[in-house]
C-alpha cells in the first residue's frame, strides 16, 4: 500500500512543481486553467488553441507586463475527473479562471463549483441551455460561469435562420420532421426547432427522437419517410457517422439539415466512407472562411504548430483566452467580483464573430449574443470529401449540391 | 423414543425409484450400518435424512419429531450431525476456527468469537486428536486430519444422531483403527450413529446392526456377520456359482515383456491417496480382471493408464514408458478406454457415435467394423437413429464398449460395465464379451466390483482394497482366499 | 486469532498515516485519493458478495447508483439535511440489493452475472427516461456539498474508508463471515451445521448494498453532480471488480488497495495520455494471470495464496 | 406497408445478432468459455477493414478480408496468450478459473478498446460497403447493403451449420462440445479441437464485426455494448445451445425494431432488456437451455 502511494505522491509532486510556481504581486502571470477532453476530437484542440492565443499575447508583451500562464488538465470526458481537476486547479494552482469542456455534463458539474470557489469559469463548447438557465436562476451564486459558445437555443434559431434562406426561399419547402437524438442538450434544441420553424414557413410533421444508443437508422428514417417531409432538421452529436452512412444506403430521398456535430470533423469523410456527400450542417468556422478578419490567421497558425485544423471548441477557446485577459485588463486587479463585471462587459471581436454577452435581465444571462452584427454561424455541406461554405451568402464559397438520391422539393 | 426412525420411505426421480418403503430405526448408542453397491440408494436414504432431499412419501423421525420436507439447517440443529466424505474447511482458517465454527449459533448477530466457544471448540479438537494441530491451516495437514475435522464439526453441536459417509475411504490401515473408535466414541455417548458405506467388512468390528440396500430396496438386515452370510446379500456382491474358463499366464507368448506393465503407481488426490504402490501386468490377449469394491480405486488406475491423471511410479506398454504421453495419443496408439460415466455424446444418434470412434478407419475397415459389432451388439443397429441420450441404460453400456471397439483397439479397459444394469442386460453384456473373447484375441483389462460378472471372463484377477493390490490369482482361487474381504 | 487481525492492524497504521497526508502533499493528490478511496469502499464491498458469499455480483454499480441517485434526487427536490439525504440513499441501494439476492438465490454462474448486469443497463435506461428527474445522461448537478475544503473531503473519504473496511473486514472475520463464507463455499454442507444459507447470504447483499450505497451517496456529495458515467457506467463496474480482484480477493482490505492502486496508476501514467487506460489494463491484466493472489497475495507472500 | 418494413428490417438486424451471437455460443459450448473480449474483436474487425480501405485504398472485398483476417488473429491471441494461461495453470483452484477467465478476458478486450481509440480514434467508423444501392421489396425500398448483410450472415450461419454437421471437424467439435473426455478417450488431441474452434469462432466474429462496420458503422465504444448484446441473447436463448441463440436473436431483433417503430425509438432497448429479466426469474436457463 505504501508503495503505490508514495509512487503517486512522487509523481504528482513532479508535475505540479513544473506547473506551479509561486504567487507574485503585481507582475505575477495571469493563471488560466483549462480543463478538456484531450482524447476527443473535439476536446484536443482546447488546450491547443489556448497556449497558441497565451503565447501570441506573451510575444506581445503580454497584459501590462503580465504574462499569460495556462496550465492543462485532461479530465477524460469524466465530471468526477473534471471536479477534481477544477479544485486541483483554484485550489492548488491558483489559477485566476478555468476554461473548460466541451461537454455539457462536464461544465454543468463544473458550475457550481465555479460558484462555491468564486473562480470565473467559461466553456469553450457545452451547448446546454442549462448551464445558463442555472445562471438566471440564481445570479448571485452563479454569475462566476460564462457560456463561451452557442446554446441550443441559440443553435436552433441560427438553423432556422439559415433554412429559411437555403430551404424555404430557394426550394420552396413547406414542411419538415425534427430527428434529435434522446439527450439533454436537444430538449432545449427541439424546442427551438418546434418554435422557430413554423415562424419561417415549415410546418413540422413530427419530432423523432430516438436512443443515443441507437446503431440501426432503418426504423427511424422509414417512419421520417412515410411522413412525406421536405427536409429533415437534425440535432445529433453523440451519432453521425451511423446515421449518415445509413441515409446514404437506404436512399432517403430527404435531405438531412442542422446540427451534426460529427460532421464538423475533418475526418468525417473518411469515417463515413464519404457517405457525408451532401450532409447539411451549422457550424460556427470552416476551411478558408474568414469570419472575421481573425478567422483565417489563427486557422493557419494553428495548422503551422499542430499539423492539423482545430476543431470548433479551438476557435472559442482561443478567443476566450483573449477575453480573459481583456477583461483582467478593465478589472484593473485579480478580484474575482470585479473580473466578473469585467467579463460582463465584454465587446470583443473574435474567430467566430463579435462576441457580447447577454446581459442579468436575460433568462440566458451569460449567454452568447446571436444574430446579425454578432454570431451568425456558418452553413456548410459536405462536398467531394470538403466542407464548403453555403451560408451566410457572403461567406459563401460554394454552391449547394446534392448526391443523386436525394429529391429536393419533388417528395410530395 | 428412537433417536432416528425411518418409515416407508420412498424417493423417485422423475421414473427412477430411488429407495421403495425403507424402514429402519437407530437408537441412542447405537451404530447402524448402510450398505449397498453404488446405485443402490444408500445416498438418497442419507440426503433424506439430512434434508437435502425431500422424500417422495414416507416419515423421517428424529427424536420423534417429523422432520420430512424440512430445511437442512433446521433438521441439522434439531440434532442431526454429519460427516462428509469429502471435506471442504475453510483454507484461510485454522483447525480451531473451522471447529469453532461448527459451534456457532446461526445468528446475524455472532459478531465477536466467543472465548466459551473457542474452550469448546479446543476440548472437542482433543477428543478427536487434533489437539497439536489447532493452529495450523487445513491445507497444511494430512488427509486424516483433515477427516478428523469433519467430524469433529459433526460433534460439535452434540447431535443426537450422527451420520458417517464412507468413513474409511482414503485412510490407511492404521488410520483406519483411530477412525473406528471416534466412531465407537460417539455410541459410548449416546448417539445413533448411521454410517454408510460400499460393504459390511470395513464396520463388521464396530457396527450393532448392518441394513443391506440393492436397486432401491431392503435386502437384509441384522447382525453383520449374518449380513455377510446372507444368501441375498452374498450373491449381491459374489454372485452364485462360477464357472471359469481361465487360460495360464504361461499360455501367452509375452512373458518377459507384458504388453502393459503398472509398476508401484501411486495416486494422490489432494491428500488422499488413492492407488498405493499399484502393480500389475496384462498380456498381449489376456482378459484380466480387477475387481474392488467402489472407491477402492479402480477408475483411478484405469486414468492414470489412460494419461488422464498425473501419478507416480511407472506405467509402460510393450515395454515402453507411457510417461508424459498425452491421453489422446495414448487412446490413438490402442489403449483405449469405455469409462465408468460412458462419457457418451448423449445428443449424437447411437451411428454418429460410433463414427466418432472409427475417426482413423478408412471407409472399407468402417464398414466392416460395423458389421462386426452390429453382430456383437444386435440391439444398437435397431437403434442406429436414436440419440444416445434415450436409449437405455444397458444400450448406453453396449454403445460405450462398441465405440472403444470401434476404433480397433489394442487393449480394451472396460470400467464398470455392469453398474446400476438390470440382471437381464448384465448377461447380455456378458454374452457379448464372451464373444468377444472366443472370436478375436483382443486384451481386455476389466474393472468390476460384481465378481459374478467378471470371474467367468477372466484369464487373471487382481483385488483392489483401499488403493492397494490384495490379492492375484485365477478366478477359480477367488471365492475361497478373497471372497470374504469382499462383503 | 492474532494473526488474523494482524493486516488490520497494518492497515489501519496505514490509514492513520494517511491522515497525515494533507499536511504535505498537494490538492490535486488529496483530490485523486478522495476518488480512490470511495472507488476501494466499492472493491470491499464487492468482495465480500464475492469473496465470501460466492455470487459474482456484474453489477455493482446497480447499488453504486441507486445510492448514489436516491440520495441526489432527494437533495434537488427538497434540500433536506445531507445526512437523510445520504441514509435515503444507502437504504435504497439495501432494497437493491434485495431486488438483485432474489434471483441469486435461484441462478448460478453466468445466469446470475447476467440478471446483475442487465439490472445496471435498466437504471442506465430509466435514469434517461426520466431525465427530469435524473438529469439524464449529462447528469444531476446537486445543491449541496458537504465541504468545499479538499482537506475535509480527503479525511472523510478516508475516515469512510478506513470506517466500512473496519466493519467489513471485521465482519469477514467474525463468526458471521465465517458463517457466510461456509455458505459460499458449499451450501449443502453449511446446512447440515444447522446454519440458514439464504438468511445469510441475504445479509451479505444487504451488507455489501447498504456500504455501496452509502460511498455513492457520499460521493455525490464530495464531486456535487451524480452522473451515469462516474456512478452507474459498465465500466465504472469494471473498475471497481478489477480493482478487488486485483487487490486479492477474498481479503477485503485487497479491495481498497486494488482500487488505489488502479487510480493511482492511472493518474501515474496520465502523461501517457491515451495510452494510460490501456496499460493500467495491461498490466492488471498481468497480475491477474501471473499472480492470481492479487496485491494482498504479493505482500502476503504465498503464504496466502492458497 | 408498415408490416413489411419491421419484418424486413427486423430481419436484418436481427441476422447480424445472430451471427454475433453464434460463435459466442459456440465458444461457451465447446470450450466452455464466457469470453467477454468479444465486442472488443468486432470492433477490431470492422475498424480493421475500415483502416485498410481508408488508409491503404484497399478494395471493399480485400478491406473486409483484412478486417476478418485481423479478428482471427486477435481471437487466437486471445485464447493462446490469456485463456489457455488460465486453464492450464494450477496456481488457481478450478472453481475459480471461470470469475478469472472472465475478468481477463474482460480486461483483453478493453486492451482492444483502447488500443483501437488510441490508434484510430474513437470516432464511429464505417467499412466501405461491397454493394450499393436500393432494391424494392414488397413496396419497401430496402438498401442492397441491407440485404447483403442478412444473406452474408445466413450463408456463414448455414456454413457453421453444415460444417459441424457434415464434416469430420465439425463432428468432433460437436462430440466435444458434449463430452470432452470421451473425445479424449478416442484420441483426439482437446486443445486442437479448442484451437479450430477458436478459429472458426475468430472468423464469425470478425465477418459479423465487418457486417456491422459496413450495415451500421461501429466506434470503439461498441466494444462493451456488443459484448452485452451478444451475452443476453446467448443466455436469453440458453447457454450453449446454438439454436436457442438464433431464436433469441430474432427475438431481441424483431422486439426492438417493433419497438422503435411502434413506441418510439428513444425506448428500443428497453423492452428487450426487462424480457432477459423476466425470463431470467421464470426459466433461468433461457428458452432452449439443457442445464
Amino acid at each position: 500500500m505504501n508503495h503505490s502511494l508514495r509512487g503517486a505522491g512522487f509523481g504528482a509532486a513532479l508535475a505540479v512543481s513544473a506547473l506551479a510556481t509561486p504567487v507574485l504581486a503585481d507582475d505575477a502571470p495571469i493563471k488560466i486553467g483549462v480543463i478538456a477532453e484531450n482524447q476527443a476530437v473535439a476536446g484536443s484542440s482546447i488546450p491547443q488553441a489556448a497556449q497558441l492565443a497565451a503565447d501570441e499575447i506573451n510575444a506581445k508583451g503580454g497584459i501590462g507586463g503580465r504574462k499569460i500562464q495556462l496550465v492543462s488538465y485532461d479530465d477524460h470526458s469524466s465530471s468526477a475527473e473534471a471536479v477534481r481537476a477544477f479544485q486541483r486547479a483554484v485550489n492548488e494552482d491558483h489559477v485566476n479562471a478555468v476554461i473548460a469542456s466541451y461537454a455539457s455534463e462536464v461544465v454543468l458539474a463544473l458550475e457550481p463549483w465555479a460558484a462555491r470557489l468564486k473562480t470565473v469559469m467559461i466553456t469553450p463548447g457545452a451547448a446546454s441551455d442549462v448551464i445558463t438557465e442555472n445562471i438566471a436562476k440564481n445570479y448571485e451564486a452563479n454569475k462566476y460561469t460564462f457560456h463561451g459558445y452557442l446554446t441550443s437555443g441559440s443553435l436552433a434559431r441560427l438553423v432556422c435562420a439559415s433554412a429559411k434562406d437555403m430551404m424555404v426561399d430557394a426550394y420552396k419547402m413547406k414542411t419538415a420532421v425534427v430527428m434529435s437524438e434522446d439527450a439533454a442538450w436537444t430538449k432545449p434544441l427541439d424546442a427551438g426547432y418546434l418554435k422557430c420553424l413554423p415562424e419561417i414557413g415549415l410546418k413540422v410533421l413530427d419530432e423523432v427522437r430516438f436512443s443515443p444508443n441507437t446503431t440501426d437508422f432503418t426504423p427511424i428514417f422509414n417512419k421520417i419517410e412515410g411522413l412525406k417531409p421536405d427536409v429533415i432538421i437534425t440535432g445529433i452529436s453523440h451519432v453521425g457517422v451511423q446515421p449518415t452512412v445509413q441515409w446514404k444506403s437506404q436512399q432517403v430521398p430527404i435531405p438531412m439539415f442542422g446540427i451534426s456535430s460529427q460532421a464538423t470533423n475533418s475526418t468525417f469523410w473518411k469515417d463515413t466512407n464519404g457517405a457525408a456527400d451532401g450532409v447539411l450542417f451549422q457550424a460556427v468556422s470552416g476551411p478558408g472562411v474568414a469570419v472575421t478578419p481573425k478567422t483565417l490567421p489563427f486557422v493557419d497558425a494553428f495548422q503551422k504548430k499542430f499539423g492539423n485544423a482545430p476543431s470548433y471548441a479551438g476557435y472559442t477557446a482561443y478567443d476566450e483566452v483573449y477575453m480573459i485577459a481583456e477583461a483582467v485588463k478593465r478589472a484593473g486587479s485579480m478580484d474575482e467580483a470585479k473580473l466578473v463585471t469585467a467579463m460582463e462587459a465584454t465587446d470583443y471581436v473574435g474567430t467566430i464573430g463579435r462576441i457580447e454577452f447577454l446581459p442579468k435581465s436575460d433568462p440566458h444571462v451569460h449567454g452568447l449574443r446571436i444574430g446579425k452584427g454578432y454570431i451568425t454561424g456558418l452553413f456548410l455541406q459536405w462536398q467531394d470529401g470538403k466542407q464548403v461554405n453555403l451560408w451566410p451568402a457572403d461567406l459563401a464559397n460554394g454552391k449547394i449540391k446534392f448526391p443523386a438520391f436525394v429529391k429536393v422539393g419533388s417528395a410530395k | 423414543m428412537k433417536a432416528l426412525e425411518i418409515e416407508g420411505l420412498t424417493k423417485r426421480f422423475g421414473g427412477l425409484t430411488a429407495a421403495r418403503d425403507i424402514s429402519f430405526s437407530v437408537e441412542g448408542g447405537e451404530i447402524l450400518g448402510l450398505i449397498g453397491p453404488n446405485g443402490s440408494g444408500k445416498s438418497t436414504v442419507m440426503k433424506s435424512i439430512l434434508g437435502v432431499e425431500r422424500p417422495t412419501s414416507g416419515s423421517v423421525r428424529i427424536k420423534g419429531v417429523e422432520v420430512a420436507g424440512w430445511p437442512p439447517h433446521k433438521i441439522a440443529r434439531l440434532g442431526v450431525g454429519m460427516v462428509f466424505q469429502h471435506s471442504r474447511p475453510l483454507h484461510r482458517q485454522t483447525v480451531l476456527e473451522n471447529i469453532a465454527l461448527a459451534l456457532t449459533p446461526d445468528s446475524l448477530w455472532r459478531l465477536l468469537p466467543d472465548p466459551a466457544t473457542m474452550a469448546k471448540a479446543r476440548a472437542i479438537a482433543e477428543r478427536v486428536g487434533l489437539s497439536g494441530v489447532l493452529d495450523r491451516k487445513p491445507a497444511t495437514l494430512p488427509f486424516a486430519d483433515l477427516r478428523r475435522i469433519e467430524l469433529a464439526k459433526a460433534i460439535a453441536r452434540d447431535p443426537a444422531v450422527v451420520l458417517v459417509d464412507e468413513p474409511f475411504a482414503g485412510l490407511t490401515a492404521r488410520e483406519t483403527g483411530a477412525f473406528s473408535e471416534l466412531i465407537a466414541e460417539m455410541r459410548h455417548d449416546g448417539r445413533a450413529v448411521l454410517i454408510v458405506d460400499h460393504n459390511v467388512k470395513s464396520m463388521a468390528s464396530l457396527a450393532d446392526r448392518v441394513f443391506a440396500m440393492y436397486v432401491g430396496e431392503r435386502i437384509a438386515e441384522g447382525p453383520p456377520q449374518a449380513v455377510m452370510n446372507d444368501e441375498t446379500v452374498r450373491r449381491v456382491y459374489l454372485g452364485g456359482a462360477l464357472t471359469t474358463a481361465s487360460r495360464p499366464e504361461s499360455a501367452f507368448k509375452d512373458a518377459a515383456t507384458p504388453f502393459l506393465e503398472v509398476e508401484g503407481v501411486d495416486v494422490f488426490y489432494d491428500r488422499a491417496q488413492a492407488l498405493e504402490k499399484v502393480s500389475l501386468h496384462v498380456h498381449q490377449g489376456e482378459f484380466v480382471a480387477v475387481v474392488g469394491l467402489n472407491g477402492a480405486g479402480k477408475t483411478t488406475l484405469f486414468n492414470a493408464i489412460s494419461g488422464l491423471i498425473p501419478y507416480r511410479g511407472v506405467i509402460r506398454r510393450e515395454g515402453r514408458s507411457l510417461a508424459g504421453v498425452s491421453p489422446a495419443s495414448i487412446a490413438a496408439g490402442g489403449i483405449v478406454q469405455a469409462p465408468e460415466g460412458r462419457d457418451l455424446f448423449t445428443d449424437m444418434t447411437v451411428a454418429e457415435n460410433l463414427d466418432m470412434g472409427a475417426l482413423r478407419l478408412k471407409a472399407g475397415e468402417r464398414t466392416e467394423r460395423l458389421d462386426w459389432l452390429f453382430d456383437l451388439f444386435p440391439r444398437l443397429k435397431e437403434r442406429l437413429r436414436q440419440t444416445a441420450g434415450t436409449l437405455s441404460g444397458g444400450e448406453q453400456q453396449m454403445l460405450t464398449i462398441a465405440r472403444a471397439l470401434m476404433t480397433k483397439p489394442d487393449l480394451i479397459i472396460l470400467d464398470e460395465p455392469t453398474l446400476g444394469l438390470a440382471p437381464i442386460v448384465m448377461e447380455q453384456i456378458s454374452k457379448a464379451l464372451e464373444r468377444l473373447r472366443q472370436t478375436t484375441d483382443i486384451t481386455v483389462l476389466l474393472g468390476e466390483q460384481n465378481v459374478t460378472f467378471a470371474l467367468p471372463h477372466a484369464d487373471r484377477v487382481y483385488v483392489l482394497e483401499h488403493a492397494r493390490i490384495v490379492w492375484e490369482g485365477p478366478p477359480g482361487r477367488f471365492a475361497e482366499e478373497a471372497g470374504g474381504r469382499y462383503i | 486469532m492474532a494473526r488474523a487481525f494482524g493486516p488490520l492492524l497494518i492497515a489501519l497504521v496505514v490509514a492513520f498515516c494517511l491522515a497525515f497526508l494533507p499536511l504535505w502533499v498537494s490538492g490535486y493528490i488529496l483530490g485523486l485519493l478522495t476518488t480512490a478511496y470511495y472507488f476501494g469502499v466499492f472493491s470491499m464491498a464487492w468482495d465480500l458478495l464475492f469473496g465470501f458469499a460466492n455470487e459474482v455480483n456484474f453489477g455493482p454499480t446497480f447499488l453504486i447508483g441507486l445510492g448514489a441517485y436516491t440520495a441526489g434526487i432527494l437533495d434537488s427536490l427538497y434540500q433536506p439535511p445531507i445526512a437523510v439525504c445520504v441514509a435515503a440513499g444507502a437504504l435504497a441501494a439495501v432494497l437493491g440489493g434485495v431486488v438483485l439476492a432474489l434471483p441469486a438465490l435461484r441462478v448460478r454462474g453466468p445466469y446470475f452475472g447476467l440478471t446483475t448486469l442487465v439490472a445496471v443497463l435498466i437504471l442506465q435506461n430509466f435514469i434517461v427516461v426520466f431525465a427530469d428527474l435524473t438529469g439524464g445522461e449529462i447528469g444531476l448537478t446537486v445543491p449541496d456539498v458537504i465541504s468545499v475544503s479538499d482537506k475535509v473531503n480527503y479525511w472523510i473519504a478516508l475516515g469512510f474508508m478506513s470506517f466500512s473496511g473496519l466493519v467489513l473486514y471485521g465482519l469477514s472475520r467474525s463468526p458471521v463471515g465465517l458463517i457466510l463464507q461456509a455458505s459460499g463455499q458449499d451450501a449443502v454442507q453449511a446446512g447440515a451445521l444447522g446454519f440458514n444459507v439464504v438468511k445469510h447470504k441475504l445479509a451479505s447483499f444487504i451488507v455489501s448494498a447498504f456500504f455501496s450505497g452509502l460511498a455513492g451517496a457520499l460521493m455525490v456529495f464530495y464531486l456535487g453532480v451524480a452522473s451515469v458515467g462516474t456512478f452507474v457506467d459498465i465500466a465504472v463496474g469494471v473498475q471497481v471488480i478489477v480493482g478487488a480482484v486485483l487487490g486479492g480477493r477474498r481479503t477485503i482490505l485487497g479491495g481498497a488497495l486494488g482500487a488505489i492502486f488502479l487510480i493511482g496508476a492511472g493518474e501515474l501514467l496520465r502523461p501517457l495520455g491515451d495510452l494510460s487506460n490501456f496499460i493500467v489494463s495491461a498490466v492488471a491484466l498481468v497480475v491477474v494471470l501471473v499472480f492470481p493472489g492479487g496485491l494482498m497475495g504479493l505482500l502476503g507472500g504465498s503464504r496466502e495464496a492458497a | 406497408m408498415l408490416g413489411w418494413q419491421i419484418l424486413i428490417d427486423g430481419f436484418a438486424i436481427s441476422s447480424l445478432y445472430a451471427l454475433g451471437a453464434t460463435g459466442f455460443t459456440l465458444i461457451f459450448g465447446v470450450t466452455g468459455v464466457l469470453n467477454l473480449s468479444h465486442g472488443g474483436l468486432m470492433v477490431a474487425a470492422a475498424v480493421g477493414a475500415w483502416a485498410a480501405g481508408s488508409y491503404w485504398g484497399f478494395g471493399a472485398l480485400a478491406s473486409a478480408a483484412v478486417g476478418v483476417g485481423a479478428c482471427l488473429i486477435l481471437a487466437l491471441a486471445t485464447y493462446g496468450l490469456i485463456v489457455r494461461r488460465l486453464q492450464l495453470t494450477t496456481k488457481i483452484r478450478e472453481e475459480e478459473k471461470e470469475i478469472f477467465i472472465l475478468t481477463a478476458t474482460l480486461l483483453w478486450g478493453i486492451m482492444i478498446q483502447e488500443a483501437i481509440a488510441y490508434l484510430f480514434t474513437n470516432n464511429a467508423k464505417t467499412v466501405l460497403p461491397i454493394v450499393e444501392g436500393v432494391v424494392e421489396l414488397a413496396g419497401v425500398r430496402t438498401p442492397k447493403n441491407e440485404l447483403f448483410t442478412a444473406l452474408i450472415c445466413w450463408i456463414a450461419i448455414a456454413g457453421l451449420w453444415l460444417a459441424v454437421n457434415r464434416s469430420r471437424v465439425g463432428k468432433i467439435l460437436l462430440a466435444a462440445s458434449m463430452n470432452p473426455r470421451g473425445v479424449t478417450l478416442l484420441g483426439v488431441e482437446l486443445s486442437r479441437v479448442y484451437l479450430a474452434v477458436w478459429v472458426i469462432y475468430g472468423a464469425l466474429a470478425g465477418v459479423a464485426g465487418v457486417l456491422l462496420g459496413m450495415f451500421l458503422g461501429v466506434s470503439s465504444y461498441s466494444a462493451g455494448p456488443l459484448t452485452a448484446s451478444a451475452f443476453s441473447i446467448v443466455v436469453l436463448g440458453g447457454l450453449g445451445s446454438v439454436s436457442g441463440s438464433l431464436i433469441a436473436a430474432y427475438v431481441v431483433g424483431y422486439l426492438e425494431t417493433l419497438t422503435a417503430y411502434l413506441i418510439s425509438p428513444a425506448y428500443r432497448e428497453i423492452p428487450a432488456l426487462l424480457l432477459l429479466v423476466i425470463v431470467m426469474y421464470v426459466r433461468p436457463r433461457g428458452l432452449l437451455g439443457r442445464r
